[in-house]
């Protein structure tokens, strides 16, 4: 057993000294799957608001991954055509400013999570879980039958986006952007956990009826915590999109969101690091066994099933006694 | 005896064809006890439920401090100065106690959304958590999960988390229940001085206490208030000995 | 071409990376592209060429990832082995910008033929319309008059549809797209049989057109179906059974066109393998051929000798005569194949020659 | 479009959503009945698929497919079930998802590990092959008509079943609270083993079934999946008569979404957009109807408001 | 030989220690009360009686039977009827299915507990969730009895219940005694109203059994000392 927060700290050291050690030895294969898992961890932290502390378990979460992913697309690809987004009522022109691409990328994602919370929060339990898938493949199909952008094809960026001073096409610099933003909002969520809105918000999670007669109503808080999960992962998904220079309805397919909750489990939901360590793991075993056979999924499946039968709490939980949630 | 503070106006709730209130008026004053009694399934906790905001009436309307609150949401409800304990504990079973009391002491605080402060490191919030826990004497018992308390334990920790609140009145269904002989004895006492800072409706089936406690007593009996009065006339009331008390004092 | 860059060694040596699907739904289609892609490596005996095989899992992300592998640390000349155009199109254009030669050995998206069309890609196998304008003409030819078309809601749906058109002269009797991954199509049927038209085209690939096709065969309809060959193909012909029997559908390929090449193929594989080849493997094939064509003629090294030897397209292809375009996409005959039954096997034999030397629509936007 | 189109169209509706049912028939005992997500449903009406398939080919017969198929599926689901998914009834609904999950993996490449990555062949037997005349005018595949009347069958049954016996009765108070229910004297570890092989079995049938007129395939169980958890939460979960409905509902939606969208859409826009506009809109449509029905209903059609 | 022996039990729930040693015996048509304050593990020495939790030492014995090879179902089987805390009843289950769910035959049958709580048979068809407090209670009451056990195990039994509901259940308890030799092991805290039933009184303190002997001779020291009253 260890301590949660020394195993945290290690577990964010390993994912920042692999890809320094694979820089040194010329792999950037190694950096770029060390970026992934930032970049995935990251949509997990997102989801993990949710569905870890606020017990909104969100099948649709790749709405806002492909949000953050097209809003990524459609900025860069307008930009690298020189053709604006909209001419009228006002101009809007592309961008390839990773800042300003971000910013859109959250804003947009908070604003439909808003909207979709809005509406699936009057569910609970699997209800919830349904009604937000629904509206995760009610874009899933338009992304692929709506031509503009690709469809199905999905559009390629050529280039990676631009951030200021650095060179984003560097592996361990992009590596970098991708770490300093997961470590970031680990450390927002971390204080976010132990504000007041985190004790009410996991109160509400074990029971609504408390919080309401305490004055709080966890509707909002819920929605609160849904907005902010969403946009988390829309930050993902247009640090995603930039990754692969490469967009396409994938990112918003149940696959995806049945991705992004598989690392949150295996890694320990309402575990800070849960979704860093569950999205590491599963990198890794993806990378690994899919070289040792053609039926290597069978491998990770029986991985996947040993840990959830031996490991309560997924990988975190079972290794570490659970830190007193708050202070 | 005082103001009214809360005021339940010809409320009627019907499940299907059951009248689980059949046209209900009551009211709460300032300082006092309002024990509400009567046999199972009359409808007490279906009143209870429709004051706190829980259920809607069919028809009818509450006033609370010269309020009508009858379109207001529990939470809206708690705010105002509604405090309730559940028959059924309604806890956050993975928290601590402590962290249980302190969300009532959020609660009443209000600011709940505030993203970076530490809300166990809160001085304030945690000294009047803890003051209700002595008062309740649940202290020793903070740091434990509250899945871990017994019954009897739980039942203690929802009163203390109603007191955080420090409500203007008090909604009680049975908060005797499940607790020792000496827990509802030191309950009694505690009530009894709670009703200074709030008037508390009650519900209770611990004859006892109620006796001990009650200023005014109604019962209830299928939907309808058959009589409202003091201990003693309605210690003597024929009919509710018939539909409640039973010979219980013949013995 | 003096300035040879530093790390071109001239040792005639050749990396590829394959990225091809091999798992989960659709991995036929890869396997069969690779083991036709190492049979011809195999026969050939070169052992300057080195073949790196992944996994793409069909997902377009992880196809990206591996090609970043390839070129980042496997350090690879050439790269093939994709199969569906969503995948090449998140692959082919950053691989191509980084100066790899990426042989394409089925996808063929259009968005890749015409204004997009780059040097260092070379399609193997069809630009995506070809087979369904071969269909087109097949039907023209046949007198059809009003023909009732079917694909799914996707781009490649959508330039099937164009593509028979292209070609068709009749009238249009109903035009329906379909969700992609549909399983049902009663209503379909239902709007075909109330439609009056004399034909039926259609293009659904993979468990699709299967299932499209017994439920057709099952509603006692009996107009003439045309359809390219992916749902008539070796592999998927066996699952669809009789209701496939007498069905016409177009194909550069089959496995009786005569030429020694083919023969020697066809026999080969299914010594190798166990099974009959399959489109997909005679695309791997001839790419593997196509390759080492090139490696004859010139190192890798040095990029536009390598690609002018690619373009010369100068091997025996499965097909007989093949040539690229100045898109670097095939030139080649379109077959109209019917399917028949072999003592217990579905397969196909060839009736008539839809297109002739034929290539694609977007080849003139191209610039090259 | 005539009348008679639209009945057909109508009755291929139903007929989609009876065959919805099949599939949705044992994820409404496994998953609201027993409180188990089990994504893994979908392997099983996989299996079942193939396990017809192989027997019809090594055989001849339908029958002894369609009994193959109930067979291997249920057993699989017992093993399963016996084996791995009993440690997770107490636990957390995601650990079961992550199980089931890793199970779909699992079986899904076992699948084409042993059966290979191409389809199988799988046909309606001659009896039942051909059309029928209907309403003097529609002709309808025999094979669909069995296939709606087996639906039925398993409607009827099912929901007996559940709300009629004791062991119905067993089965829900399990769901509520399996520590009281045993400590009652019920065995319900053996209980559920039985009710997990009965709805694994329906999904193999239901893979047998449908299998026989789509494609025999790995990977085929996905969108169906899908598509049933569609089905039950409409109607509400545990409830069968819930799940026969949004079968229906879902079933028809989507037919008619299909066939009658273009037409509207080609009142006012150009034929080819219109099809491809409104086919976009008509694979939304049944995630718009579950929005909609659980928007106005939290929990469903049928399903009991949480108390 | 009793009928319910348990000796030197200890159990524990995960790391927490909840019974340092608990004895206590039934016999064949006795009542016995089980007593103690809020916490002292009452109910865990119900739980461990019921198989719900597993003893670490000590023996637990029912009808000659060691229990601790048995599964909760398998002891219950052996006639244990548990009213848990809680009540606990099948809540969207109706009223009639939570009573036939687990019904075993013997002379407990609808009918007479029908008659023990007409408030039940009014209300045959509602589900159990929408049931009062009280009603629960009943009905968990006679759950346990349509399974014709030869003890039965009431944790809290009246907690909830009007007076005069009470006295009728005590009243019922009373009467099972004396016409049926039901065994009854009951934790409540009236003492008032034990007395009318209880033979014998069992009281635990911080888990362990403290006081064992007949009910009459409790008196205010020791209810003083360990019941706080
Ligand atoms: N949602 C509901 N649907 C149908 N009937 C209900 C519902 N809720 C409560 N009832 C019925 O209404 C009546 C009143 O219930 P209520 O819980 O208010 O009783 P109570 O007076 O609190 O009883 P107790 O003292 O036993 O707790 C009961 O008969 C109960 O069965
Ligand atoms: N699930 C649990 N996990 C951990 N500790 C528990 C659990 N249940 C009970 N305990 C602890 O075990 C001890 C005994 O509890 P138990 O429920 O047996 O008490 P009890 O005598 O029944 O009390 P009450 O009269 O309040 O019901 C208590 O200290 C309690 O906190
Ligand atoms: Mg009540
Ligand atoms: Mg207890």
């Amino acid at each position: 057993m260890i301590n949660e927060r020394v195993l945290n700290t290690l577990i964010a050291l390993l994912l920042l000294v692999v890809p320094l050690f694979a820089w040194q030895l010329d792999e950037p294969f190694i950096i770029t799957l060390a970026t992934k898992a930032a970049i995935l961890a990251l949509a997990g932290v997102g989801l993990n608001l949710a569905l870890g502390y606020g017990g909104l378990v969100s099948f649709g979460h790749a709405t806002f991954f492909g949000l953050g992913g097209y809003t990524m697309g459609i900025l860069a690809s307008h930009a690298q055509s020189f053709t604006p987004i909209m001419e009228s009522p006002f101009l809007i022109d592309g961008t390839k400013s990773m800042p300003i691409i971000w910013l859109v990328a959250i804003v947009i994602s908070a604003f439909v999570a808003f909207i979709i919370g809005l509406l699936s929060l009057r569910t609970t339990g699997v209800y919830f879980i349904m009604v937000t898938l629904a509206f995760g493949q009610m874009l899933y199909y338009f992304s692929i039958s709506w031509p503009a952008y690709g469809g199905e094809d999905g559009l390629s960026i050529y280039v990676r986006n631009e951030f200021p001073g650095l060179n984003t096409l560097d592996p361990i610099q992009f590596f970098g952007i991708c770490y300093v933003l997961l470590m970031v909002v680990i450390f927002f969520m971390s204080k976010l956990n132990s504000s007041s809105f985190g004790l009410a918000l996991n109160s509400a999670r074990q029971n609504s009826e408390r919080v309401q007669t305490v004055g709080i109503s966890p509707f909002r808080l819920q929605l609160v915590a849904f907005t902010i999960s969403g946009a988390v992962t829309g930050l993902a998904g247009a640090l995603f999109a930039d990754l692969n220079r490469f967009i396409s309805p994938t990112m918003f397919s149940w696959h995806t969101s049945g991705e992004i909750m598989v690392f949150i489990i295996l890694g320990g939901a309402a575990r800070l690091y849960g979704p860093v360590a569950g999205a590491a793991i599963f990198i890794l075993l993806e990378h690994v066994l899919g070289g040792l056979s053609e039926f290597w999924h069978i491998f990770l499946g029986a991985i996947l099933l040993l840990v959830v039968l031996f490991a309560k709490g997924g990988l975190i939980g079972s290794v570490s006694k659970k830190a007193a949630s708050h202070g | 005896m005082g103001n009214v503070i809360l005021d339940v106006r010809n409320i009627h709730k019907q499940f299907g064809a059951l009248k689980a209130s059949d046209g209900i008026s009551l009211d709460l004053r300032q300082g006092e006890i309002h024990a509400l009694i009567g046999p199972n399934g009359a409808g007490k906790s279906t009143l209870i439920a429709q004051i706190a905001g829980r259920l809607k009436p069919d028809s009818g309307c509450v006033h609370f401090l010269d309020q009508d609150i009858s379109l207001k949401s529990t939470a809206q409800r708690a705010n105002l100065g509604l405090g309730r304990t559940f028959q059924v504990s309604a806890l956050a079973m993975e928290n601590t106690v402590l962290e249980n009391v302190v969300l009532g002491a959020l609660g009443k605080r209000g600011k709940v959304f505030s993203f970076f402060k530490s809300v166990m490191h809160d001085k304030n919030l945690l000294s009047q958590a803890r003051a209700t826990l002595e008062r309740v004497q649940l202290i020793d018992d903070s740091n434990r999960i509250t899945a871990e308390l017994s019954h009897g334990q739980r039942r203690q920790l929802e009163v203390a988390v109603a007191l955080t609140l420090a409500p203007k009145a008090f909604l009680m269904d049975e908060p005797m229940a499940g607790m020792g002989a000496e827990g509802s004895k030191k309950l009694t006492k505690l009530l009894r001085q709670l009703k200074q800072d709030a008037p508390i409706l009650l519900v209770e089936h611990d004859m006892d206490a109620v006796f001990a406690l009650a200023d005014r007593i109604s019962v209830l009996v299928y939907g309808k208030i058959i009589a409202t009065g003091s201990v003693d006339e309605i210690r003597s009331n024929p009919d509710v000995r018939k539909a409640y008390l039973g010979d219980e004092e013949a013995t | 071409a003096l300035a040879v860059p530093a790390i071109a060694v001239a040792d005639g040596k050749v990396k590829v990376g394959m990225i091809t699907t091999l798992s989960g739904g659709g991995a036929g289609l890869g396997i069969d592209v690779r083991d036709g892609f190492m049979l011809a490596i195999e026969q050939s005996g070169n052992k300057d060429i080195e073949v790196i095989i992944e996994d793409d899992q069909r997902k377009p992300d992880i196809a990206v990832q591996l090609a970043d592998k390839m070129i980042q640390s496997e350090k690879v000349d050439v790269m093939t082995g994709i199969i569906w155009s969503n995948l090449a199109m998140a692959v082919v254009p950053s691989a191509t910008a980084q100066g790899k030669f990426y042989l394409s050995p089925n996808a063929g998206p259009s968005a890749l033929a015409g204004k997009g069309c780059l040097p260092n890609y070379f399609n193997v196998a069809w630009q995506n319309d070809n087979l369904h304008e071969a269909a087109g003409a097949y039907a023209t030819d046949e007198g059809y008059g009003k023909s009732f078309i079917l694909a799914p809601n996707y781009p490649a749906g959508k330039d099937a549809l164009k593509g028979y058109k292209r070609f068709y002269k009749g009238e249009v009797a109903g035009e329906l797209y379909t969700k992609l991954g549909q399983t049902d199509y009663a209503a379909e049927i239902a709007q075909i049989r109330a439609s009056g038209a004399d034909s039926v085209f259609f293009f659904l690939p993979g468990g699709m057109g299967i299932s499209f096709l017994k439920q057709y065969s099952g509603s006692g309809i009996d107009l003439p179906v045309v359809g390219p060959a992916f749902s008539f193909d070796q592999g998927i012909l066996q699952a669809v059974g009789e209701a496939a029997l007498g069905i016409k559908n177009t194909s550069q390929w089959n496995k009786d066109i005569d030429n020694p090449t083919n023969t020697a193929f066809v026999e080969s594989f299914q010594a190798e393998y166990g099974r009959l080849p399959s489109l997909y493997a005679s695309q791997g094939f001839d790419t593997a051929n196509l390759l080492l064509s090139a490696m004859a003629k010139a190192d890798v090294g040095d990029a536009d000798a390598f690609r002018a030897a690619l373009k010369l397209a100068d091997f025996d292809s499965t097909r007989g005569d093949f040539m690229f375009g100045n898109n670097h996409h095939p030139v080649q005959d379109i077959y109209v194949r019917e399917v028949i039954k072999e003592g217990d096997i579905y397969t196909n034999k060839i009736i008539a020659t839809g297109l002739t030397d034929h290539a694609d629509a977007y080849a003139a936007d191209c610039s090259m | 479009m005539s009348t008679i189109l639209l009945i057909e169209q109508f009755l291929n509706g139903i007929q989609f959503g009876v065959m919805l049912f099949l599939m949705a028939a044992g994820l409404t005992l496994i998953f609201g009945v027993m409180g188990l997500i089990n994504l893994a449903h979908g392997s099983l009406y996989m299996i079942g698929a193939f396990a017809a398939a192989t027997v019809a080919s090594l055989t001849g017969s339908f029958l002894l497919a369609i009994i193959a198929s109930v067979v291997a599926a249920a057993v699989f689901g017992a093993i399963v079930e016996f084996s791995i998914l009993r440690r997770l009834y107490d636990r957390d609904h995601l650990d079961q998802v992550l199980a089931t999950f890793a199970l779909i993996l699992i079986f899904s490449e076992g699948t084409r590990w042993l059966f290979g990555s191409f389809p199988l062949y799988l046909d309606v037997p001659e009896a039942l092959s051909g059309t029928v005349v209907l309403l003097g005018d529609i002709q309808y595949s025999r094979y669909r008509l069995a296939i709606i009347f087996i639906g039925l069958l398993v409607a009827v049954g099912l929901y007996l079943l559940i709300s009629k016996t004791r062991v119905g009765m067993r089965i829900r108070a399990g769901e509520n609270d399996r520590e009281m229910i045993g400590a009652l004297g019920i065995d319900i570890s053996k209980l559920y083993t039985w009710v997990f092989a009965l709805g694994a079995g329906l999904a193999g049938l239901a893979g047998a079934l449908v299998g026989a007129i789509q494609s025999v395939q790995v990977g085929m169980g996905e969108p169906v999946l899908i598509l049933a958890f569609v089905v039950i939460v409409i109607g509400g979960i545990g409830s069968i008569k819930g799940a026969f409905i949004g079968s229906l509902l879902v079933g028809l939606t989507d037919t008619l979404g299909r066939v009658l969208l273009p037409i509207a859409f080609s009142t006012f826009m150009e034929s080819s957009a219109a099809t491809s506009v409104a086919s976009s809109l008509s694979s939304m449509l049944i995630y718009l109807l579950m929005a909609g029905v659980l928007l106005l209903k939290p929990s469903g059609l049928f399903g009991r408001a949480p108390s | 030989m009793s009928l319910l022996e348990l000796e030197g039990i200890t159990a524990s729930y995960g790391a927490s220690q909840a019974l340092f040693g608990v004895d206590l015996t039934v016999d064949e048509g006795e009542v016995v009360a089980l007593m103690g304050r809020n916490g002292m593990g009452k109910s865990t020495t119900i739980n461990v009686i019921c198989r719900l939790l597993k003893n670490q030492s000590g023996t637990a014995r029912f009808a000659g039977q060691d229990l601790s090879s048995y599964p909760s179902y398998r002891a219950a089987r052996l006639g244990l009827g548990l009213v848990p805390e809680g009540r606990r009843c099948f809540s969207s289950l109706t009223v009639w299915e939570n009573l036939m769910a687990s019904a075993r035959k013997g002379e407990w049958d609808l009918n007479r507990v029908g008659r023990l709580f007409p408030r039940l048979q009014e209300r045959l068809d509602q589900y159990a969730g929408s049931l009062s407090g009280g009603e629960q209670q009943m009905l968990s009451i006679g759950r346990a009895l349509m399974t014709n056990p030869r003890i039965l195990i009431l944790d809290e039994a009246t907690e909830g219940l009007a007076p005069v509901i009470r006295q009728e259940i005590w009243k019922a308890i009373s009467e099972l005694k004396k016409d049926t030799g039901l065994s009854i092991l009951v934790v409540d805290k009236t003492i008032k109203e034990l007395a009318l039933v209880a033979d014998k009184a069992v009281i635990l303190e911080r888990g362990r059994t403290v006081w064992n002997g007949q009910f009459q001779s409790l008196d205010a020291t020791i209810t003083d000392q360990y019941l706080g009253v």
